[in-house]
């Protein structure tokens, strides 16, 4: 029953839109059909809400209209009826109720491994950001490549955002929703493509002049062809070295780029730690002078 | 006479000197974090309340109920947004 | 302008009351500018940086020193205010002047505890963390300075114009103003200072 | 020479050095029509140093208007520039600056003033009061905005407009990324019309809660005057915490402090949590005199009492509490943990309930009325269903799991339209159109108003509704160019071409003032539209006492029991009516603050330091001043009202 009436808004929405599907109802991957369901399911009930709003509207406008009434008709003094009002309040609670329901279990979803490959390794790859182009660093494979990135099917992918400059967001509309990447603190996203495909990424958080084009394109293969990738990677790329990375930074719009090694190993992703005891272990002298130092 | 006599304000005082010791505990014996809190939100918030009522005389026109609720209203929203700041950068970060 | 007696001086005429109101709004404005602060401080306390920490810089001494002197004065103006309404302006302009005095001194101290602290090599460019705290103490700080110059300049309308409605009035909402900036202390002196040397 | 430099503007274009020509044409053509007309000392006396609260109102709304159009044609040059893929109208430094101007000053220096314009104006006569509970204050209130505004304003010719985005998130706003001044111009001028406003919370609540007329309890207050002390309530609680953001932001800037740097411990995250416990509640701000507004105007077109009076105000005080505790779904993405993105998210979603109410018995006061289509009136029903899709849509962005897909897109800015412009634009210009007879003593004309508004409502869904499709399909905001492959293109052209429309509707407002002052008659009486409440019951033009007698009120409505169910509405004689003197220091302190503004964005000290003692002198002027008003005769007063008694 739920399935059908999603398919019918689901149908309705393209329709309306046109032929192609739109990216973010057209998921390539666990995290992303989750927040496509629960946009569908809202957009469906939130119909239902604005349909009986326009057809009470409609309604009065055409009964209670004065054109329609005799000249003499007194509109009645009316306060408020518990009842009625008991209602619009009902109902309305009863709708939050259940999208706080779903509200919070997405959430906990989305920001976990996703289920389906609960029992596979993630794959960790840095994204960093600086102005206008996003580095991806493989540290397992010992990897580095700008403004693209490749992807193993069927397997968890655990993102580290970080941004040298402002703060920018890290999003593939096609495998899930973004998250921010910012300068003195490490998020991460868990994604993960089920089909392969070509995809677009994009920075979606203003980053100044270059922010248009701060794309990159996401490729996702089996897990056979991302392993020979690597192995491909590793023999024809040059490595990349601390200068040639400080100028990859300076700002501007860069091609697609495949290098061996990854910038972490000289100069590592922004330490920021919390404990749970709700005193946080602050970013410490010596690990800021640290940082200060790798940047000079 | 009696009523030339500042009572109250002595006794106000007396008292806050008595609650800024108290909350002197938290530097010279040895509590733990949490005990130490509790005693400096004890202290301040005793503290600033008996300023209100004994200094500020928030109480004694026919407007007593709008201040102390627009005060009120104030501090919780005050403690919404230290506590909910905390919440998004310190506890569940 | 009607004068109703059954209230004190202050509140004699109608603006008057309206002016005491109004006052107690901008103090509710004033609990969440001071709050914000407060959320800042708590947010950036950790964050030292390269600089000190409070741990490092705080000393009992002065502090409590001041917050003595800062409590004093909100006793001695609530004294005036007592005077004020008893109709005595002799001895409610002599514990205006003394509140006065005390806050000069606080002044005196805290502008000593900034020397203290940039000598110390916390300046307010050195840290998240320095920023912060002095911007808390500067603005609580500043809000003294500013009383100081209210208060001199209610205190020369009061020898001028002797005790008014208006001269009152204002004498009354300067005392509101003067309480308040006590009870921020209380929250600066507990939640910065003693949180810190904690 | 090189002092000269830093002031200016550090990407040019033809389009400025235009407007510049423009604005010194135009001041010359102000000056010399004041002069020749001999109108400075009438400007002076009359206007400039008013305390009377309908002319600071009047004062408020042609600003307001002003600055509409103003970010008018940022928003036209937007759509323009995004019309086609691959566009070179503008270019990114360009383009990310016109963005950033359209949301301030559409927010801060358009929506802001409207709102107090009907605060202002209506207030004191919807309580029966003569004015605000502090005049002076008022009019310090409007000078430290209009100066305020035209700070901001001047950024465009001199030293380059701010560029980071209306919500100026750091490191972007930092020197390191922003090194022109226009991000000062943000801090300071946002600063210095903010406290504006904060004065304004504090005058409208001691106004409503202490000057109400004899007889009007909380419970019958006229539905516009709960919502604007519940906003002003929300304004005394959120603008001390922009107040210090700016200025930790300032002091970042200017002095080299660390607060959202990325060194030394700085904290970006902290500027977007400070900007947001402000920034949210303040759509409250503008959305709730907008319900007081269409309340106001429902209920008189529809010929009925407000149904369910209770249940709105305690949906007003709720929301007011709910506002300031949802903030932080402005950044679920921030990389919080889901804990915190489950309260937030639960938070904003409560908010549906207590403005559904108040939707719901909009529509119950229509029920069993008798409807006349009036402006106001249309304006109101195109409200309630345009701003029940933005409403909803903003359920859909509260889920936070679904918001990680729609934050920083389209779908987002497509929600806040949808919310702003039919909820406060809408209303304001239904309240524009519903007051301008008790302002300027005739109406606006009915038939180009209707044109006006059915172009705006179409203009409107062909502008905004696509932009939830793009969104859908990855168009991320604040892209000043995208590739024809990306897909965009048709919803955005149409975009374009319903923003062109919208703009035909605004020019008309234009022709239609034009229109009305040349032919709308001027004996419309003192209550053209058969109201309801106090405001009306005074004469047109209202005289500056405001009511001669003051009234007695016995419930909401009182105007209409007075037509209809013979309450006595002034049973008391003429007395004499004391009145606040006019005042010169607010607007000369307001042009210090403007010195001062301008001297620290340019970070010139001297000036800095003298204009801060000016403001301290004109402090302390105030202080010891001896100001007891003057007082209205009885003879006077009953000249004034013979003769308006006869113009009616």
């Amino acid at each position: 029953m739920k399935r059908l009436f999603l398919a019918f808004v689901f149908t309705i929405v393209t329709v309306l839109t046109g032929c192609e599907p739109l990216k973010v109802l057209d998921p390539k991957g666990p995290q992303a059909e989750r927040q496509a369901h629960d946009i569908l399911i809202s957009i469906g009930i939130m119909s239902f809400i604005v349909i009986v709003v326009f057809t009470i509207l409609i309604y009065v406008l055409f009964k209670y209209r004065a054109s329609k009434q005799s000249p003499d008709y007194e509109p009645p003094h009316i306060e408020g009826n518990k009842w009625v009002e008991a209602l619009c309040v009902g109902i309305p609670v009863i709708i939050v109720t259940y999208f706080s329901f779903v509200s919070v279990q997405s959430n906990y979803i989305v920001e976990a491994k996703p289920k389906a490959y609960e029992d596979k390794e993630p794959l960790v790859i840095y994204a960093s950001s600086s102005n206008w182009k996003w580095h991806f660093s493989y540290p397992e494979e010992d990897i580095e490549t700008v403004n693209y990135l490749y992807i193993p099917t069927d397997r968890p992918i655990e993102f580290k955002l970080y941004s040298y400059g402002p703060i920018t967001s890290f999003w593939i509309p096609q495998l899930g929703g973004q998250k921010y990447a910012m300068a003195d603190m490490v998020t991460t996203l868990h994604l993960a493509a089920d089909e392969p495909g070509e995809m677009i990424g994009r920075n979606a958080n203003f980053s100044g002049k270059g922010f248009a084009e701060n794309m990159f394109n996401v490729t996702a293969v089996p897990e056979k062809d991302f392993d020979k990738w690597v192995k491909d990677v590793k023999q024809t790329a040059k490595p990349l070295t601390e200068k040639k990375f400080n100028e990859l930074l300076k700002p501007g719009h860069l091609g697609q780029m495949t290098f061996t090694g990854t910038h972490l190993d000289f100069k590592p992703a922004p330490e920021h730690n919390h404990s749970a005891s709700g005193k946080p272990v602050d970013c410490n002298a010596e690990e800021l002078l640290q940082k200060n130092n790798n940047q000079k | 006479m009696s009523e030339l006599f500042p009572r109250k304000q002595i006794m106000g005082f007396v008292f806050s000197l008595v609650l800024t010791a108290a909350a002197l505990a938290v530097y010279f014996l040895d509590l733990t974090f949490a005990q130490g809190i509790t005693v400096l939100l004890i202290t301040a918030f005793v503290q600033a309340l008996l300023q209100l009522v004994v200094f500020m005389h928030a109480g004694e026109t026919e407007d007593k109920w709008i201040i102390y609720g627009k005060v009120y209203f104030m501090i919780g929203i005050a403690l919404v947004t230290i506590f909910g700041t905390l919440l998004i950068f310190l506890w569940d970060m | 302008m009607k004068i109703d007696h059954s209230l004190p001086l202050e509140y004699s005429t109608k603006q008057n009351g309206l002016n005491i109101f109004g006052f107690w709004v901008f103090l509710a404005a004033e609990i969440m500018l001071f709050a914000t602060l407060f959320t800042s401080y708590f947010t950036l306390e950790h964050r030292v940086g390269g600089g000190p920490s409070g741990t490092e810089i705080f000393e009992i001494t002065p502090v409590l020193m001041e917050t003595l002197i800062l409590l004093t004065s909100s006793f001695t103006i609530g004294l005036g205010v007592h005077a004020m309404r008893i109709g005595n302006k002799k001895a409610m302009t002599a514990f205006f002047v003394i509140t006065l005095l005390l806050g000069l001194g606080f002044l005196g101290l805290e502008i000593d505890e900034f020397i203290t602290y940039i000598h110390e090599g916390a300046t307010l460019q050195t840290s998240a963390f320095t920023a912060i705290l002095m911007l808390t103490l500067g603005t609580h700080g500043a809000h003294v300075t500013f009383g100081l110059f209210w208060g001199s300049a209610i205190l020369m309308q009061l020898k001028k114009r002797g005790l008014t409605k208006e001269t009152a009035n204002k004498s009354f909402i300067f005392s509101l103003y003067w309480h308040f900036l006590d009870v921020v202390w209380i929250f600066i002196f507990s939640f910065i200072y003693l949180k810190g040397m904690m | 020479m090189e002092f000269l430099e830093r002031f200016a503007v550090p990407n040019p274009s033809l389009a400025i050095y235009a407007s510049m020509v423009a604005i010194g044409l135009t001041l010359i053509a102000i000056i010399a029509g004041l002069t020749y007309f001999k109108k400075w000392g009438y400007l002076w006396r009359e206007w400039l140093t008013t305390v009377d609260h309908k002319r600071i109102g009047i004062m408020y709304l042609i600003s307001a208007l002003i600055m509409l159009f103003r970010g008018g044609v940022d928003a036209i040059m937007m759509r323009a520039q995004l019309a086609v893929p691959d566009n070179k109208l503008l270019d990114a430094q360009h383009y990310n600056e016109i963005f950033t101007t359209h949301g301030v000053i559409m927010l801060i220096f358009m929506a802001m003033p409207f709102i107090f314009a009907f605060m202002n104006f209506l207030v004191p006569l919807q309580i029966g009061a003569r004015d605000v509970a502090f005049p002076r204050l008022n009019a310090l209130s409007f000078w430290l905005f209009f100066f305020g505004a035209m700070l901001f304003n001047i950024s465009f010719v001199v030293g380059g407009s701010p560029d980071a985005g209306w919500t100026s998130y750091f490191p972007l706003a930092g020197n390191e990324f922003s090194p022109s001044v226009g991000t000062n111009y943000y801090m300071i001028a946002i600063q210095i019309s903010g406290l504006g406003s904060l004065m304004t919370g504090i005058n409208m609540i001691t106004t409503i809660l202490k000057m109400r007329a004899p007889g009007m309890t909380l419970m019958k207050m006229p539905m516009f005057t709960w919502a604007t002390l519940v906003t002003n309530l929300i304004i005394v609680t959120v603008f001390p915490v922009l107040t210090v953001a700016l200025v930790m932001g300032t002091m970042d800037r200017l002095f080299g402090t660390n607060f959202f740097s990325s060194t030394n411990g700085g904290m970006d995250m902290l500027w977007a949590n400070l900007f947001w416990v402000w920034g949210h509640p303040e759509v409250y701000i503008l959305i709730l005199p907008a319900f007081g507004l269409y309340s106001e105007i429902i209920s008189t077109f529809a010929g009925r009492n407000l149904y369910g009076y209770k249940s709105m105000v305690a949906s007003m005080v709720i929301i007011s509490g709910l506002s300031c505790v949802v903030w932080a779904h402005h950044f679920f993405t921030m990389g919080q943990g889901a804990l915190a993105n489950s309260f937030f998210s639960i938070t904003t979603m409560m908010i549906s309930v207590p403005t559904g109410v108040k939707i719901f018995n909009w529509l119950f006061t229509m029920w069993r009325g008798k409807i006349r289509f009036t402006v106001p009136m249309l304006y109101s029903i195109g409200f309630i269903p345009l701003f029940v899709l933005g409403g909803v849509t903003g359920v859909m962005l509260a889920m936070s799991a679904a918001d990680y897909q729609y934050h920083n897109t389209m779908f987002l800015v497509a929600h806040f339209h949808n919310t702003i412009i039919p909820g406060v634009v809408f209303a304001m210009l239904a309240g524009l159109t519903f007051y301008w007879p008790k302002m300027f003593g005739f109406m606006l004309n009915e038939r180009i108003g209707k044109w006006t508004f059915w172009l705006l409502t179409v203009g409107f869904c062909l502008a905004f509704l696509p932009m939830y499709v793009t969104g859908l399909d990855g168009q991320a905001r604040r892209m000043y160019t995208y590739s024809a492959a990306a897909g965009f293109s048709t919803l955005n052209m149409v975009s374009f071409v319903g923003a062109m429309i919208m703009a035909v509707g605004f020019v008309l407002i234009v022709y239609n003032v034009y229109h009305s002052v040349r032919y709308a008659p001027r004996n419309i009486g003192a209550d053209p539209w058969d109201a309801r409440s106090l405001e009306w019951a005074t004469h047109t033009p209202v005289p500056e006492y405001n009511f001669a007698v003051q009234p007695h009120v016995a419930s909401s409505q009182a105007f209409w029991d007075a037509k209809k169910n013979g309450h006595v509405l002034f049973p008391g004689k003429v007395e004499k009516i004391h009145m606040p003197n006019n005042s010169g220091v607010p607007f000369i302190m307001s042009a210090i603050f403007f010195v001062w503004g301008f001297s620290m964005i340019f970070s010139l000290w001297i000036p800095a330091i003298i204009s801060t003692i000016a403001i301290f002198a004109c402090m302390a002027h105030r202080s010891f001043e001896k100001d007891h008003g003057r007082y209205i005769s009885v003879a006077e007063i009953e000249e004034t009202e013979t003769k308006l008694r006869g113009a009616n």
